[in-house]
């Protein structure tokens, strides 16, 4: 540790300009100048140098010795940035929006999204798809062979497994529900709806292959 | 030395003292402080301070600031009291009659306590000309802390999906079948913790249609949920051998008891 | 992202995981306890073993790796804090009675609000006490076990902190001051308060670990 006062006149042996020069870019709440660095460092002292040296000596620890344009910071080393995400994972009931969707693709699948509004009445919104995309519940099914080709949707492994279900075939269709006691049994207003069992009539419902379709380009709008 | 010589002593230089001190009362941190800067004055060890002479010196600066008009804070005047008598303690022979701690005794915690607050002084100054964080040595200027990601994963249960579903084919309303006949069944457990708190008073034979609550007596579907559980309950209690159940023949009154000693029951 | 599935039956390399602590103690501002040093690296890591290698490393250069209760952070080297004016944010000036109400915490720790004024003498005013506790360095400590189970004061670890305290145990003087009694609990003879017979049921003075206690909840019964 050399005086202060002695280094107005004589430099500090490179080794402890290396240590001012650590401390510095280490407190500093920006990158530092070379130029900054000899300002703040007794007279003579050769700040790029020490620089050098100190970069050597980071090399491969989990901290680095950078350059930001024109000046220099500390900063940890990117492989090692899995370090500094801590997650934490917070359970949350599934929207009402989103539920209703994922019912639906799961009870009539593939569906495309104009079939998935026509049954709910309201327009499905692309956060809701997306959601379930994320929670990888659903993933895109082939595109149907209609005009414009509109993807659909199908449930997925992940889905039968969070649901404990061998397969989407084995949910309870609405004549069930109602027989079980679970739906009042009073018939649909204006009986217009059709009661659809699960697997009963979309001739392609459950193939064993889905194609893998651009779900990229999908997933990309993810938040 | 008696009380008239000691006031003789100190008065001169004592009250010259005081008169400096009174100038700055507002400074001190309350009576303690400024006994121990009076204690100063006496240039010894804390150890060795005379404690008499500092009640002096302290009576003497009080009686000071009542000359000048000056006004003291309510507890400089409760030490002032509580010196006067420690004065007298210290001055007088020991009256056996009277209990409680000698003047001495008191003495010596006053000195304690001044040696004490000395002592908090002392390494106060100490701690606080420690090298400091921020001014002597440095955290991370950049805290590039732990991204806390907050993942919210979602969830929803079987039953979730298929009242989802029924909710968008029909308008019914999906519920489970239980809830609306809640009302009307006593459960197993409301009909032991009713016949726990009940058995102790039943020394002789009694028909378990007894135990019904009230209310449930009336509605003959409720009545007959209650008997069922309370057969149960009886049942139970009577595993715990805590009653004896019996029935004289078929579809006669089921009569219950309760056990009173250790193989007295005939049931 | 490397293999955290390896991870999971084989901790890294010691090397690796002495950058590892390296990177994180360099990330973080506030100290790190071990325990969470732990929960961040990979399964099976020993942070206790690589803090030691590191502390060593660094023993001598112009950051420092110090201990600070049970955790553990980088510290630029004090005799280089003159590099550092620029850095310095204003401290705020403590009151003298702030000052010695805080080493009466952390001498006499834990201590009640009424044995803080018996040995200054005077009453404590709600202001000291709160500086104290919007600095951070003292904190609610366990209710004493007296009548009207009053509260009592700790210091912190940000206290510690910031006077290079590795525990409350090194405070300068501490044990002279025991020594010479002047930390004991002398009631006045023939007190009427009813205080603590010595050494009776307080916790001892400098344990390791002081219940956090809640002190949301706790300060709003303070006077």
């Amino acid at each position: 540790m050399d005086e202060p006062e002695e280094s107005l006149f004589q430099a500090p042996p490179m080794g402890e300009q290396e240590r001012m020069v650590e401390a510095i870019l280490f407190a500093s709440a920006a990158p530092v100048s070379v130029r900054e660095l000899a300002g703040r460092m007794p007279h003579g002292s050769d700040p790029a140098e020490a620089l050098h040296h100190l970069r050597k000596r980071y090399e491969g620890r989990g901290v680095r010795v950078v350059k930001i344009g024109d000046a220099w910071a500390l900063r940890t080393a990117p492989d090692l940035g899995f370090l500094m995400q801590r997650e934490t994972v917070e359970m949350r009931k599934l929207s009402r929006a989103a539920i209703e969707t994922l019912a639906i693709i799961a009870y009539h699948q593939p569906v495309t999204r104009a079939e998935i509004e026509e049954i709910r009445g309201v327009s499905v919104s692309r956060g809701t798809v997306d959601q379930l995309l994320d929670l990888e519940w659903i993933k895109l099914g082939r595109r149907r062979l209609t005009p414009g080709r509109p993807v659909t949707f199908i449930v997925t492994e992940s889905f039968l497994d969070h649901f404990g279900l061998e397969s989407a075939r084995d949910l309870p269709g609405l004549k069930e529900l109602r027989q079980a006691g679970l739906l009042d049994n009073r018939p649909p207003p204006g009986g217009d709806l059709e009661e659809l069992e699960p697997g009963e009539e979309e001739p392609d419902l459950f193939e064993e292959d889905d194609a893998p379709a651009d779900s990229v380009g999908v997933m990309d709008n993810e938040a | 030395m008696s009380e008239g010589e000691s006031i003789l002593e100190t008065s001169v230089a004592e009250r010259l003292s005081a008169e400096a001190l009174i100038v700055d009362v507002d400074g001190f941190e309350g009576p303690l402080d400024l006994l121990l800067t009076l204690s100063r004055t006496q240039k010894v060890d804390l150890l060795k301070i005379s404690i008499l002479q500092l009640a002096e010196q302290y009576l003497a600066f009080v009686e000071k600031a009542k000359e000048l008009r000056i006004e003291l804070a309510a507890d400089y005047l409760v030490m002032a009291a509580w010196l006067a008598f420690l004065k007298s303690r210290l001055l007088l022979p020991p009256d056996p009659e009277e209990d409680g701690p000698s003047g001495e005794e008191l003495a010596a915690h006053l000195a304690f306590q001044l040696e004490r607050l000395q002592a908090m002084r002392d390494v106060s100054a100490r701690l606080m000309g420690r090298d400091r964080l921020g001014r002597d040595f440095f955290a991370r200027g950049i805290v590039e802390d732990v991204t806390r990601s907050r993942r919210v994963t979602y969830t929803a249960n079987i039953l979730d999906l298929m009242q989802a579903y029924a909710r968008t084919r029909t308008k019914d309303e999906f519920r489970p079948l239980s809830i609306d006949v809640r009302d009307s069944i006593l459960t197993m457990e409301q009909a032991l913790d009713r016949l726990r708190g009940l058995i102790g008073f039943a020394g002789d034979w009694t028909d378990i249609m007894a135990y019904l609550p009230d209310e449930w007596s009336g509605d003959p579907q409720k009545r007959r949920s209650a008997t069922a559980s309370t057969f149960a309950a009886t049942l139970e209690l009577a595993k715990e051998g805590k009653l004896e159940i019996r029935q004289q023949e078929s579809f006669a009154a089921i009569e219950v008891r309760a056990r009173r000693a250790k193989g007295s029951g005939d049931g």
